[in-house]
């Protein structure tokens, strides 16, 4: 089935972009950079179609990686209905933000370099998700984190790219610790890092009615999976990313990358299911991580950020619906989440395109008119991140909050309420940007079609993307998934609360817009939390940061390194140097002064063999 | 002891005629050359300059050998004496002739056979460029060390090409043995074809075995136009400047005893050694009407004589030719001794023919100039030996004998 | 007596190695250093075949012709630094040139 | 019989030729005197039945090395050593060590090889015929880096030696 071609082939991109792009005009470099991923899209395509309906995972074993006693790492890669899925979304989806990013950093410098990354990003999310065993699953995840930084840090001249990138960067390095240690585990109780013979092992072992390994390993991977998908504590990082450029932030902030953690998840799903209390866990995260980023997002005014927040809003639904056990539901709210929310960055872009760079909310309005496409397509979005009825975003949500009112009841209540705020500030947006008269200075226009046509695609998407009934194609890999039950008002309260989010945006911003600041003002001290994210960068700085920084520049450096590690060294050239220079008279550059010591040395030889072989005779 | 005596008797033999070859093969150098620049050469010593070298000898022998001074006296003296010997020992593994059986005594015209014969020689000959060398450096003189440092280089860069063009042969007679490969050349490609290695398939080595081996050979014996250690327009007279009396005759014997080696090798290697070109009834015949023209013609010449010495000289010499044909006819009665006659007639004369073409080309070419010669040698006689050996040995490898 | 022990062989290339040493050690002229190496070698190789010749193998002939080569580009390669050297320092005297640079 | 007088006396002839390499102080006389050792090795081969190597000998050591040996020395045009004292260090340390060398040598070679296996001419001999075999079969390998090799020396003979000749 040659899987390797799918994730080689944005590689190849990447290395004749990386390599020759400098010298190469743009539209060749549009080129390898697009057709590779077109091709590698193609490609998934054909495999779908040729392995029909995955009843077990399609394996296909490279060589062999690593190899230590009974342990026995191949590469391998395996397709199964999950990882199908997740092909899908992640080329066809980086397909379109492909096309879309020629349009959207035509005028930028590094052009090359730019197309070069997302195609090495390609290559590694598709390892990530071809990926047979943690540890492939692994590298792919390092390889991402390695992209996401670099495309981060793209604009390398401003500093505050530069900070945000290494900002990820160490972030998810905590998030990667744990789940290192997370594999560590999972060699040391199953003896391998296989996917089918770790579930099918654990599939043998009892429900953990208290903490055992395996929650321990699921709390662990729950780690890793917060530091990639930006959940509590972790999520700090993924608002700055948005310093990146805005197709960087639809491809790898929102549709792709961030949900590896999700999709990590879902995968290690027959672990889960015997750790119960690590699912609670990932749920309350979930839960939690929803309902804050949703409230600082009320408050934000720049676009980009806005819609980072939601994103990290959605990726909490997204780890309740895996949390409470519909692991399909998670999927499925991925992949829709996927569409829209792939689809906001881009509209966002296109406006941020269209009125040259300006990104702050109060500096628009009223673009309705002026660049009707990016708007109708932003509206489709915004309708099914509110979860409209009959979106996308209906649908998927929806299933996600059922299975969370069959779970625990206080869960739905909260997603509920965080529905309805997501409806609000999505909404928020919209009418600060479209509605109302133009604020700004810049003279706004249309983006070109190669921008336009990837949106309307996505619009379609995101308004059908419901009907594609994802949970039920997963229902086969996850038995124990709890589906929906007769009764069915919990999705209407849900979808009123996004109606109504949708209203109170309106009342504030498009038919009392006064209303607004003075709400603001009536919060008070609410209102500045919120809108300064709840103080938390300040907060991690001074509890984690200065502390590490002072401890390593007084204990680390100057201590160990300077003394310690210096000094020996240190010492032991001292030392040698002494023996050197008594060993040095041996070396009087006296070629006969040579042969008599190696003379002397052969002597010596034959003195011993003689000893030895005396008695021969 | 029977052994003793009949190698001692060989020996004896062998020395006696090499010498009187070396000596006579001057006087008919000095003759063609004369010839070819249309003088008459020696001419008053003996009937026809016939005792010229005599002549030679004596005044060699009883003339001052004169020992310059500052020279290295040991390596001075030593000099000639290497050369001589070391080109005299050569021969002694050379091949005149079949086996014969004299008063009941089987044994080989020829002094010893070793089985790496061929290997031999080849030392021998790269062990004899130290005459030459100590010579020019011991006689402690500028022109002689130039002439000495030249023969050095020129022998290590030749030998190399005549020692691939050896191995060729070699390769298609599968032996080191002279007598093995002489063998090896016996009988007849289709009746007709004698089955020498430059006729003889896989690969004849006339294409470029056998040019590449003279040409080296040329070189080896410091012959025109590869005579750079004495070349007397240059360096007075080269490596041998200093040297008198016996020890520069020695140098000169030297010399021709090579080239006669030297022939005799390629004779035995390339030219089949005493086969006659073509079967035994006919080829019995030739030396016969040879003798028997040469000794008519001389006669015919005698009758008209051009000098008023000739009225002599040549009938006699008419006469002895007509002696010989008369004895090999008569050899034709009795088989032994006409394997024998047969035999030296034919190694002989393409012996003294190959000797011909050294003294004719001698005759005819100049000299090389120092880099021309070193060119020559690495960047065509080597590559063109080399590609001789490849092809034969590809050719062997490809047709192997039945 | 027929033929003479091995052992014989052995303590000749024994002498001759050690003359080599000797020469290598005592000789100043770096020629005359380079012939005692080959001095050396030569002892080696007697050595070579007469244990080829005990042991009825070939061997030890192959080596002795490896060793050979290997000693004709040693000769070629040395040759040719001498040759620099001398141009470079109008001697031979090894003790001269005891110094890497001057 | 024949077989020890002629080792003898070429053995004979080989160390007096080694001691002269030491002992001449003109690299000529040296070389001479080294040929001379070859040239009985070479005998002496014949006489182990080393048909091939006795030949190599002559041809590529007394034929080919010795002749750039002399060459070289002829070109430099390389004097007499001038005499010098032999320093202490050499005096007391080097000749000792020497004569340790060749007791102890001697005194392991009786030791390990056992006497009663004579070296008598004829009783094997190993051909050009035996060594190309061996050659090209069991050690075509280092037949080839050998090869290598000497190209290496060629090229590394001109690269170095050119600078002195022009």
């Amino acid at each position: 089935m040659l899987l390797w071609l799918i994730p080689i082939l944005p590689f190849c991109g990447f290395l004749i972009n990386g390599l020759l792009g400098r010298r190469m005009p743009k539209a060749l470099v549009n080129v390898f950079a697009v057709g590779t991923v077109a091709l590698s899209f193609a490609w998934v395509l054909k495999t779908v179609m040729q392995l029909g309906p995955i009843e077990k995972a399609y394996v296909e074993h490279y060589y062999t990686w690593i190899q230590s006693g009974a342990l026995n790492i191949g590469l391998d890669f395996a397709v199964d209905r999950l990882s199908a899925v997740m092909l899908l979304i992640v080329t066809g989806v980086g397909l379109l933000i492909h096309i879309y990013a020629t349009g959207y950093m035509a005028h930028e410098g590094g052009y090359y370099r730019f197309f070069a990354y997302m195609n090495l990003f390609m290559f590694f999310m598709l390892i990530l998700v071809l990926a047979g065993n943690y540890l492939v699953l692994f590298v792919g995840w390092e390889g991402v984190g390695l992209c996401s930084y670099l495309l981060i840090g793209f604009y390398f001249l401003e500093k505050f790219a530069t900070d945000a990138g290494n900002k990820a960067f160490i972030v998810n390095r905590i998030g990667d610790f744990g789940f290192s240690l997370a594999l560590f585990f999972i060699v040391r109780q199953f003896g391998s890092l296989d996917f089918g013979t770790v579930f099918a092992k654990a599939q043998g072992m009892p429900t953990e009615a208290s903490a055992g390994l395996i929650t321990g390993i699921c709390l662990l991977l729950l780690v890793g999976a917060t530091g990639k998908s930006a959940q509590i504590p972790l999520f700090v990082w993924l608002p700055d990313a948005m310093a990146g450029p805005t197709p960087v932030s639809a491809l790898i902030h929102a549709a792709t990358m961030v949900t590896a953690g999700v999709y990590m998840t879902a995968r290690s799903a027959p672990l889960y299911l015997h750790a119960p209390l690590a699912m609670e866990a990932v749920a309350i995260i979930g839960i939690a991580t929803a309902f804050l980023a949703a409230t600082i997002g009320l408050a934000q005014n720049d676009i980009k950020k806005v819609f980072a927040y939601s994103t990290v809003s959605q990726l909490g639904y997204m780890f309740v619906g895996v949390g409470t056990g519909a692991f399909g539901a998670g999927i499925f709210h991925l992949m829709t989440h996927a569409f829209f929310k792939a689809l906001l960055f881009l509209g966002a872009g296109s406006v941020i395109h269209a009125l040259s760079g300006e990104q702050d909310l109060r500096n628009m309005g009223g673009l309705r008119t002026k660049i009707p496409i990016t708007f109708w397509t932003l509206l489709c979005a915004s309708l099914a991140i509110a979860g409209v009825p009959f979106t996308s975003g209906f649908f998927s949500k929806d299933e996600i909050l059922v299975s969370a009112y069959h779970y625990q009841p206080w869960i739905y209540w909260v997603g509920v309420v965080t529905a309805g705020m997501t409806a609000f500030y999505v909404f928020r947006a919209m009418f600060l940007a479209f509605f109302g008269k133009y604020r700004g200075h810049a003279h706004p226009h249309e983006s070109p079609l190669s921008m336009t046509g990837p949106l309307m695609i996505l619009a379609l998407l995101s308004l059908g993307g419901g009907f594609i009934n994802v949970p039920h194609w997963l229902e086969p890999m996850f038995p124990a998934a709890a589906e929906a039950s007769g009764e069915s008002w919990p999705m209407y309260v849900a979808s009123f609360a996004g109606l109504f989010g949708i209203f109170m945006a309106w009342l504030f911003y498009v038919a009392q817009p006064k209303l607004a600041d003075q709400f603001a003002g009536a919060m008070g001290i609410l209102y500045k939390a919120v809108y300064n994210k709840y103080f938390v960068d300040e907060i991690y700085d001074a509890t984690v940061v200065e502390p590490l920084v002072q401890g390593s520049r007084t204990v680390l450096w100057r201590g160990m390194d300077a003394g310690v590690i210096d000094g020996l060294v240190n010492a032991i050239g001292a030392r040698s140097r002494g023996v050197g220079g008594i060993l040095r008279r041996l070396q009087a550059g006296n070629v006969r002064g040579y042969a008599a010591w190696v003379v002397f040395g052969c002597v010596l030889l034959l003195i011993v063999i003689g000893l030895g072989t005396g008695g021969a005779k | 002891m029977n052994f003793l005596i009949v190698s001692l008797i060989k020996a004896g033999v062998v020395a006696f005629v090499l010498m009187t070859t070396l000596a006579y093969l001057q006087w008919i150098e000095r003759k063609v050359i004369a010839h070819i620049q249309l003088r008459v050469g020696p001419y008053r010593v003996g009937p026809h300059g016939l005792l010229q070298p005599l002549a030679d000898v004596i005044k060699l022998i009883t003339k001052e050998g004169f020992i310059p001074s500052h020279v290295n006296l040991f390596f001075y003296m030593l000099a000639p004496f290497l050369a001589v010997t070391l080109s005299l020992i050569s021969i002694s593994v050379i091949p005149f002739g079949p086996e014969i059986e004299v008063a009941g005594v089987k044994t080989w015209l020829q002094l010893t056979d070793l089985n790496i014969g061929v290997l031999f020689v080849l030392g021998i000959s790269s062990v004899g460029v130290y005459g030459v060398a100590l010579a020019g450096w011991a006689s402690n003189n500028k022109y002689s060390l130039l002439g000495g440092l030249r023969s050095s280089a020129q022998m290590i860069s030749y030998e190399l090409p005549l020692a691939l063009t050896v191995a060729a042969p070699l390769l298609m007679l599968n032996t080191l043995s002279f007598r093995e490969i002489v063998n090896g050349q016996a009988g007849y490609l289709g009746g007709w074809l004698a089955r020498w290695t430059i006729f003889q398939l896989p690969f004849p080595q006339i294409f470029l075995g056998f040019p590449l081996f003279l040409i080296c050979s040329f070189a080896e014996t410091n012959r025109v136009p590869f005579d750079l250690p004495e070349a007397e327009n240059e360096l007075v007279a080269g490596f041998h400047t200093e040297y008198s009396s016996m020890k520069f005759a020695s140098f000169f014997m030297a010399e021709y005893a090579n080239m006669v080696t030297v022939t005799c090798v390629a004779t035995l290697l390339f030219l089949g050694g005493w086969t006659p070109p073509f079967p035994a009834p006919y080829s019995n015949v030739i030396p016969i009407v040879l003798f028997a023209i040469g000794g008519l013609a001389a006669l015919y010449a005698g009758i008209n004589p051009a000098r008023p010495k000739d009225r002599f000289t040549l009938p006699v010499a008419g006469l002895v030719f007509l002696g010989l044909a008369a004895a090999f006819a008569a050899s034709h009665l009795v088989p032994a001794l006409e394997t024998v006659l047969m035999a030296l007639f034919w190694f002989c004369g393409k012996v003294l023919a190959l000797l011909f073409l050294f003294i004719w080309i001698r005759g005819t070419l100049p000299r090389f100039r120092y880099d021309q010669l070193m060119r020559f040698a690495w960047t065509f006689m080597f590559p063109m030996a080399m590609l001789n050996l490849l092809v034969t040995s590809i050719m062997v490898a490809l047709f192997p004998k039945p | 007596m027929n033929g003479v022990p091995l052992s014989w062989y052995l303590i000749l290339s024994t002498v001759l190695f050690a003359l080599g040493i000797a020469g290598f050690l005592y000789r100043r002229n770096i020629i005359t250093m380079f012939m005692s190496i080959e001095l050396m070698l030569n002892a080696v190789n007697l050595t070579f075949v007469a244990f080829s010749y005990k042991l009825r193998q070939v061997d030890g002939h192959i080596f002795t012709f490896f060793v050979m080569v290997v000693a004709a580009a040693e000769a070629a390669v040395g040759l040719a630094i001498i040759l620099t050297v001398f141009k470079n320092r109008q001697t031979l005297e090894i003790d001269e040139v005891s110094s890497m640079k001057y | 019989m024949w077989s020890a007088i002629i080792f003898l006396v070429f053995a004979f002839v080989a160390v007096v030729a080694a001691i002269n390499l030491v002992v001449q102080t003109h690299p000529i006389s040296s070389a001479l005197s080294l040929i001379g050792v070859m040239g009985s090795l070479a005998v002496l081969y014949l006489l182990l039945g080393a048909e091939f190597i006795a030949a190599a000998q002559l041809v590529v050591y007394a034929g080919a090395i010795m002749v750039l040996f002399v060459f070289v020395i002829m070109l430099l045009n390389a004097g007499a050593e001038n005499a010098k004292p032999i320093g202490s260090r050499a005096k007391y340390f080097g000749l000792p060590l020497l004569i340790a060398f060749l007791g102890i040598m001697s005194f392991v070679v009786q030791a390990v090889i056992p006497g009663g296996n004579n070296v008598v001419f004829g009783e094997y001999h190993a051909g050009p015929r035996d060594v190309g075999k061996a050659l090209f079969t069991d050690y075509l390998l280092p037949f080839e880096v050998v090869s290598v090799l000497i190209l290496i020396a060629i090229i590394g003979a001109i690269v170095l030696a050119r600078k002195e000749i022009d």
